[in-house]
């Protein structure tokens, strides 16, 4: 596919490419995601600095190490309560705006039977609705199946630390080889909300401590570095 | 006229995510100034400072030595400008950017010094923009006695002039570009010249220029070039 | 004086040109009972006023007695800035500012004593003649800025903010209209004094005489009410009377032709 | 010239609001963790409990500026001098000012307008410590007894915080006026001539001795000792104990922040561990000043960065506080601490070696959610079985994992969609 | 005109389809300028300009002081802008907005840059005594393009300003003032402004009243003088033009200049 060629560039914000160029002779559906934009000459503008990505057969979208979060429908997020307002709790998920939460938005809970949560509780949810107008909301449940699904108050001896996006998208890709190769070596439960936060959970403090660092480490690393630096902890 | 071709910007040096609070952050150096940029955004805003339709932008230029005054807030409003014509506001309605320029070493040219260390961290926090500004100062000399045969009012043009250098010139005028066209998005021009020297010195840094934006994508690339592909 | 950092930082001290130079004469009237500027002392200054001269405002004046010159504007009615001035009846603010240039010596940007005092008794005599009470909840915006002070700042800033009031269609009892004069022992009363006369020092009269002061009045012409009297200096209560007197006669006076202005006004709108 | 202290409070008081971003939330979860790490020894830095952060010292090219780097904290101090009048109550000396500089870009929560509780109190400690221990010869300032001296400014920005802001100003602060050089003068009859730069050498300022300030946190009702404390350590701490000591043993000023009960041992405790650090501060800065005059000579303008972790600083301490024996319950906290070596990255082998044998390969559970090995009792069996943690519950691992979020969309039929991360909204 | 306020941007833009402005100005076309000189008389020098509705005055003090120590031999010039509340409802009360601080950077940057006045002239005797011009411009009506008429303003009212003489008692070193001898200072060049602004990317308007200020992005500032050349130029923001548009800008901004140039020759006469 000739999109491959674009896949890998190194774009600046200003960058112009055109739709009709040599290298993009692409079917005539394109799908632009984050960090690139169009003008009125269907030219497509980059406005985010990064590394070009292409996936077959039609999406581009920018690589960038950002890290603010803007919010997103349909994706998972941790965030830290903040308040409650009526039968809404307000939620810090790193965003300009602090999602809301309604407490019936917990599996389980009804009028009667409110869910036990209190300021500085960590939550896990699923973003249902996202726009640039109003503040996100968050849900606790899986809108397909009803159920919690994993999500809900997150609690136990684990900690809670933040990452970039970049690095929190890179980790939960299947190519990424960090957390396949951590698990074969040690146990652990992480949780990776695409807001860069994650919670993870040990045996013990030093392990936790241990893992975070090497999370941390890899934010510029690549899959044969990331190799490097677990082979060298663990041989 | 008179162009050391060799070196005319100095040594170049960027630093990003130089600091943990902030989502972008640039220390960009230009041959002896240096300025430390921290970005937010986009960030919540409050309600009374709130635009529905676009984000707000705001800019705080702190000198190295005393409190900011007058002339801190002449070059706030114009960096502030500069960021609200490439930041791709309608995107973020109702939050705010927040640029904090920190003024770490002044050795001449800070204004297009302070402007390309913005447009590095707000790189760096990526956050959408139409275009990355660059800037380029440069001087306007009188010519030295020894060259004065030649012609009586020709002048001598310096990039990226020093503290000296501005010192002994007769005009500085900085000029921002956008890094793709090439197009003039500010500019910032004081002391007499003719339109033709005015001419002269916006060729001069519209080249200057794309060294830096040169310089920029090199600092980007290096950045990302360990992403896995 | 200080400076603040939201202007350019000017030197620590600096004084006027007139303190190097020698005093003054002593005396308010010359020999042929004619005061400085050749005016009898019963002569008023002429007044020219205008309306609407501030297109942004919603009301606005500019008022010139003899050099005197007062440009006053109105804004409102608004709603309150703050919820802990929330009042059923409306609010008044005035502002009273000397132009740095307006006096012999140079003023301040930061506002001082003198021009509180003005600013409260401007305020006094204008809360009188609005109608507050119809508009709740909001406040009314006033300006003033005395571009050149020639004497009775305050008498031609009452003037210009009330027709200013008008213009701006604020409900107002009645106009407010006001005059000045200064009392020069007992039997001087300098109608609209000028600057020299208005800052005369006061123990330069005839010894035995201790009758002495500036007397401005604000007058509500048809009503026939006095809603401001500022007097400095110290006289005899039978002298202030008589003062008072003068200055209400002096008001009423200007009754015409702050009719006149507003009607003309009011004219070009209707054509 | 306006007094500057004058003109700052009028700054102050006319200066608009400005935007500052909210500051991010913290958890219980985060504070339960490091309260529970701290208690077995181990920071998130994986540091020891008596162990400092990596300092940096670096000089720019005027004299008198030096920026400070203590991990992530960051503290730029420059000093300048000018022409005043001395005090009337002390008419021959010169005068010293410390201004502290907090703007947004260290912290979200800071105000530029207004220094706050955090900033005033930095300002105080370094007025306490600097100009009331007398570090600097104000003596030497005064040109003309009740006419001319030099007033010194010191302008203190906070450039990033990440907790222990006072130990990293301090030592700006005091790099700062070592390195600080002011013009010559001279007294002719009336006049004061001030030379140049060239045309005289510029003279540094009188430091009598440099008092540096360490701050010691403590935590789980006062049991647990940290030098050197992150910004989360702070939030999390019962309180510390900074204290402003020199070299020589001299403690110039001494603080307590927080609620805390501990004993006499305890402070006198602090106090050896303090004067055992500042000594090796001190000489870092003066090697750092004197790598900085070197270059300088030499005609290097460029800033040099001086990095220096002191990776001795653990031995040293270890060997000074064993001289100093004592049995108070405190040594045996503070020596335990040390001793806990084990907190390294063996940890993980330790881990490593606990877990069975067959190895557990990632499990992507939807699009968001991964997990790896076996946790706790069976956490993602899918079965409905009850986790301990209560956070997988009858999580699928049915979806198939997709690389980006981005990607889904497939329903659009325009032929270019944008789907910027603010509009993306199917 | 309703729709103005209710649509400016869309209105406008059927207006701009005739090439015309809503006030019937061409896009280029400057609106009427007045210019009257010292008619404060408790100012040592003072101008009013009228640019449309929008109205500066500028007064400025002459004051005795020591110079600064850096620069002994040099008097001192002080701009300050004003926008006061009274001008528009868009200022509030209180020390100077940020707009008004920006003009007053901008008339000191064109004084010090173009030398109207050179303050060596303003030097009574070296070290000890020199004069400082406070020149305090206020808003007075505020209907756009405050810059323009606040630099008229400054060079009308320093070109009208006369100092007393002074001079200085040899044996007590103390200064006198005869206020009855009073003389104007050489003042060189005119400096003269011309504001642009751009609005929807496309159109250039010059002179541009509150209205279009508030519909329009990046203002470009010219600033030219009697020879035509070029002293200050300040463009803040906006889109990315190309540079021919701004040497439109230069050619009208000097056209201009010339023509504003007549009005401070009129009134120095």
């Amino acid at each position: 596919m000739t999109g491959n060629l674009l896949d890998g560039k190194i774009v600046v914000p200003g960058d112009v490419f055109s739709a009709a160029d040599e290298n993009f002779k692409l079917v005539n559906k394109i799908k632009l995601g984050p960090g690139l934009t169009t003008n009125q000459a269907q030219k497509i503008i980059v406005c985010k600095s990064g590394t070009l990505r292409y996936k077959s057969p039609d999406t581009l979208w920018v690589d960038c190490h950002q890290q603010r979060y803007i919010p997103s429908k349909g994706e998972n997020v941790i965030g830290v309560i903040t308040s409650r307002q009526g039968d809404f709790y307000k939620v810090d998920i790193g965003a300009s705006d602090q999602a809301v939460l309604n407490c019936m938005s917990f599996e389980g809970a009804s009028k009667r039977n409110r869910p036990n949560v209190s300021n500085g509780d960590v939550v896990f949810g699923q973003l249902i609705v996202a726009n640039k107008d109003v503040e996100p909301e968050l849900s606790c449940i899986d809108p397909s199946s009803g159920k919690a699904n994993g999500m809900g108050i997150l609690s136990g001896d684990g900690i809670l630390f933040t990452i970039s996006l970049n690095l929190g998208r890179k980790l939960l890709s299947p190519d990424c080889v960090l957390l396949p190769e951590l698990g074969s070596h040690v146990s652990f439960e992480i949780i990776i909300g695409l807001n860069g936060k994650v919670a993870l959970f040990c045996k013990s403090a030093q392990q936790s401590v241990c893992i975070m660092n090497l999370i941390k480490a890899t934010e510029y690393m690549s899959n044969t570095d990331i190799m490097k630096a677990l082979n060298k902890q663990f041989f | 006229m008179d162009l050391n071709s060799s070196l005319p910007l100095g040594n170049l040096q960027c630093e990003q995510k130089v600091l943990k609070n902030t989502d972008g952050s640039a220390m960009y150096t230009a041959g002896e100034t240096n300025v430390l940029v921290g970005v937010y955004g986009p960030a919540d805003c409050k309600e009374s400072k709130q635009d529905v339709k676009q984000a707000v932008v705001e800019v705080n230029f702190r000198p190295k030595i005393g409190i900011p005054g007058v002339a801190e807030k002449y070059m706030e409003k114009f960096v502030c400008k500069i960021c609200e014509s490439v930041i791709l506001r309608s995107f973020h309605p109702r939050t705010a950017f927040s640029v904090i320029v920190q003024v770490m070493q002044d050795q001449g040219s800070l204004l297009s010094c302070a402007i390309n260390a913005v447009s590095m961290a707000l790189q760096d926090a990526g956050i959408s923009m139409r275009c990355m500004p660059v800037a380029v100062t440069v001087a306007l000399q009188k010519k030295e006695k020894e060259d004065n045969e030649m012609k009586d009012d020709s002048k001598k043009f310096v990039i990226s002039p020093s503290t000296k250098d501005e010192e002994e010139s007769v005009a500085i005028a900085t000029f921002v570009f956008d890094s793709a066209q090439y197009d003039s998005i500010s500019a910032y021009a004081c002391g007499p010249m003719t339109s033709d020297e005015y001419r002269e010195c916006l060729r001069l840094a519209k080249e200057a220029s794309k060294h830096i934006v040169r310089f920029f994508r090199d600092s980007v690339s290096r950045k990302v070039s360990t992403d896995i592909r | 004086m200080p400076t603040d950092s939201r202007r350019l930082p000017v030197p620590e001290v600096s004084h006027s040109p007139e303190l190097f130079c020698s005093s003054d004469p002593t005396s308010l009237i010359n020999d042929d009972s004619l005061r400085k500027d050749g005016r009898n002392p019963e002569e008023i200054a002429g007044i020219f006023m205008q309306c609407g001269t501030v297109s942004q405002a919603k009301g606005s004046s500019f008022c010139e007695l003899h050099k005197t010159k007062v440009i006053c504007s109105v804004y409102g009615p608004k709603d309150v800035e703050q919820k802990e001035d929330f009042q059923m009846i409306g609010k008044l603010k005035c502002d009273f500012k000397f132009a740095p240039f307006s006096c012999h010596k140079r003023r301040g940007h930061i506002a001082d004593l003198e021009e509180s005092e003005l600013c409260e008794v401007l305020t006094q005599a204008l809360s009188s003649s609005v109608c507050l009470h119809r508009y709740p909840k909001s406040q009314i915006e006033v300006y003033v800025i005395v571009l050149e002070n020639n004497g009775s700042a305050l008498a031609a800033a009452i003037t210009a903010a009330s027709l200013a009031l008008a213009d701006a269609c604020i409900e107002q009892y009645d106009i407010v209209a006001a005059a000045s004069v200064r009392v020069f022992g007992k039997e001087n009363f300098l109608r609209d004094p000028t600057f020299h006369e208005e800052y005369f020092p006061h123990q330069l009269s005839k010894k035995n005489d201790f009758n002495n002061g500036v007397v401005t009045v604000a007058l509500m012409p048809t009503l026939n009410q006095v809603c401001g009297v500022l007097s400095e200096g110290c006289m005899e209560s039978s002298v202030l009377q008589e003062a008072i007197q003068t200055c209400t006669e002096e008001a009423q006076n200007l009754y015409a032709p702050l009719r006149k202005c507003l009607t003309s006004n009011l004219g070009d709108i209707n054509v | 010239m306006m007094p500057i202290n004058l003109l700052l409070k009028l700054y102050k008081l006319f200066h608009g609001i400005t935007i500052m971003p909210r500051t991010p939330a913290f958890s219980k979860l985060e504070h339960e963790f490091l309260l529970k790490a701290i208690s077995t020894g181990v920071r998130l830095d994986q540091r020891d409990m008596l162990e400092y952060r990596k300092i940096g010292i670096s000089f720019g090219i005027d004299y008198g500026c030096c920026t400070v780097e203590i991990g992530e904290t960051k503290v730029m101090a420059q000093v300048a001098a000018e022409m005043d009048r001395p005090r009337e109550s002390r008419p021959s000396e010169g005068r010293l000012n410390v201004h502290v500089e907090m703007s947004t870009i260290a912290f979200p929560s800071f105000d530029p307008t207004k220094p706050g509780e955090l900033g005033v109190g930095i300002q105080r400690m370094l007025e306490r410590s600097i100009i009331l221990s007398r570090a600097v010869d104000l003596e030497a300032l005064c040109v003309r007894v009740g006419e001319k001296s030099w007033t010194i400014h010191l302008h203190v920005h906070v450039l990033s915080h990440d907790g222990n802001l006072i130990d990293c100003a301090s030592i700006a602060a005091i790099t700062a006026l070592k390195h600080f050089r002011y013009p010559d003068v001279s007294v002719i009859g009336q006049d004061i001539v001030i030379h140049t730069m060239e045309e005289k050498h510029p003279i540094p300022l009188t430091v009598h001795h440099m008092p540096l300030y360490v701050s010691l946190a403590f935590f789980k009702g006062c049991e647990r000792l940290a030098i050197d404390p992150t910004y989360l350590e702070e939030k999390v701490m019962d309180g510390k104990i900074i204290l402003s000591i020199n070299k020589h043993k001299e403690l110039c000023s001494l603080q307590m922040n927080g609620q805390m009960n501990i004993t006499k041992e305890q402070i006198l405790r602090c106090t050896e561990i303090a004067a055992v650090r500042a000594k090796t501060l001190t000489e870092l800065i003066l090697n750092a000043i004197k790598t900085d005059t070197d270059d300088k000579k030499l005609g290097k303008t460029k800033s040099q960065t001086v990095l220096e972790k002191s990776k001795d600083n653990k031995e040293i301490l270890k060997s000074e506080l064993t001289v100093n024996s004592q049995t108070s319950e405190e040594i045996q906290i503070a020596n335990m601490s040390i001793n806990e070596d084990a907190v390294t990255d063996d940890a993980i082998k330790n881990g490593h070696n606990n877990k069975t044998e067959k190895p557990y390969w990632l499990t992507q559970h939807d699009r968001q959610t991964c997990s790896i090995g076996d946790g706790k009792v069976n956490a993602w069996s899918g079965d409905g079985a009850e986790s301990s943690l209560g956070i997988f519950k009858a999580l699928r691992a049915d979806t198939q994992p997709e690389e980006k979020s981005e990607d889904e969309n497939e329903d659009s039929e325009e032929e270019v969609v944008i789907l910027d991360d603010s509009a993306l909204e199917t | 005109m309703e729709l103005l306020n209710l649509q400016p941007v869309e209105s406008y833009k059927t207006f701009l389809k005739e090439n015309i402005r809503p006030d019937g100005r061409e896009l280029m076309e400057t609106r009427q300028t007045v210019l009257n000189v010292g008619s404060i008389s408790t100012a040592d020098g003072s101008a009013l300009v009228k640019l449309g509705e929008t109205m500066v005055i500028c007064g400025v003090k002459a004051e005795l002081t020591i110079p600064s120590a850096e620069d002994p031999g040099k008097g001192i010039v002080v701009p300050n802008m004003e926008m006061s509340a009274l001008c528009s409802s868009h200022f509030k009360p209180g020390p100077p907005s940020e707009q008004a601080q920006v003009i007053t950077k901008f008339l000191d940057n064109l004084l010090k840059s173009c030398t109207v006045i050179d303050t060596a002239d303003l030097c009574v005797m070296k070290d000890k005594l020199v004069w400082v011009l406070y020149c305090d411009l206020i808003c007075l009506n505020y209907d756009g393009n405050a810059l323009d008429a606040s630099v008229l303003a400054l060079i009308a009212a320093l070109q009208n300003v006369k100092i007393p003489e002074v001079t200085v008692d040899d044996e007590s070193g103390l200064p006198h003032t005869n206020m009855e001898v009073k003389k104007a200072f050489a003042t060189r060049g005119m400096p003269c402004a011309t504001t642009f602004t751009v609005f929807d990317g496309s159109h250039i308007i010059a002179d541009p009243t509150l209205k279009e200020e508030d519909i329009t992005e990046g203002n470009i500032t010219v600033v030219t003088d009697e020879h035509d050349n070029l002293i200050y130029v300040q463009r803040q923001g906006g889109l990315a033009m190309p540079e021919a548009e701004m040497q439109k800008c230069v050619k009208r901004a000097v056209e201009h200049g010339s023509e504003m140039r007549k009005l401070y020759l009129a009134v120095a006469s």
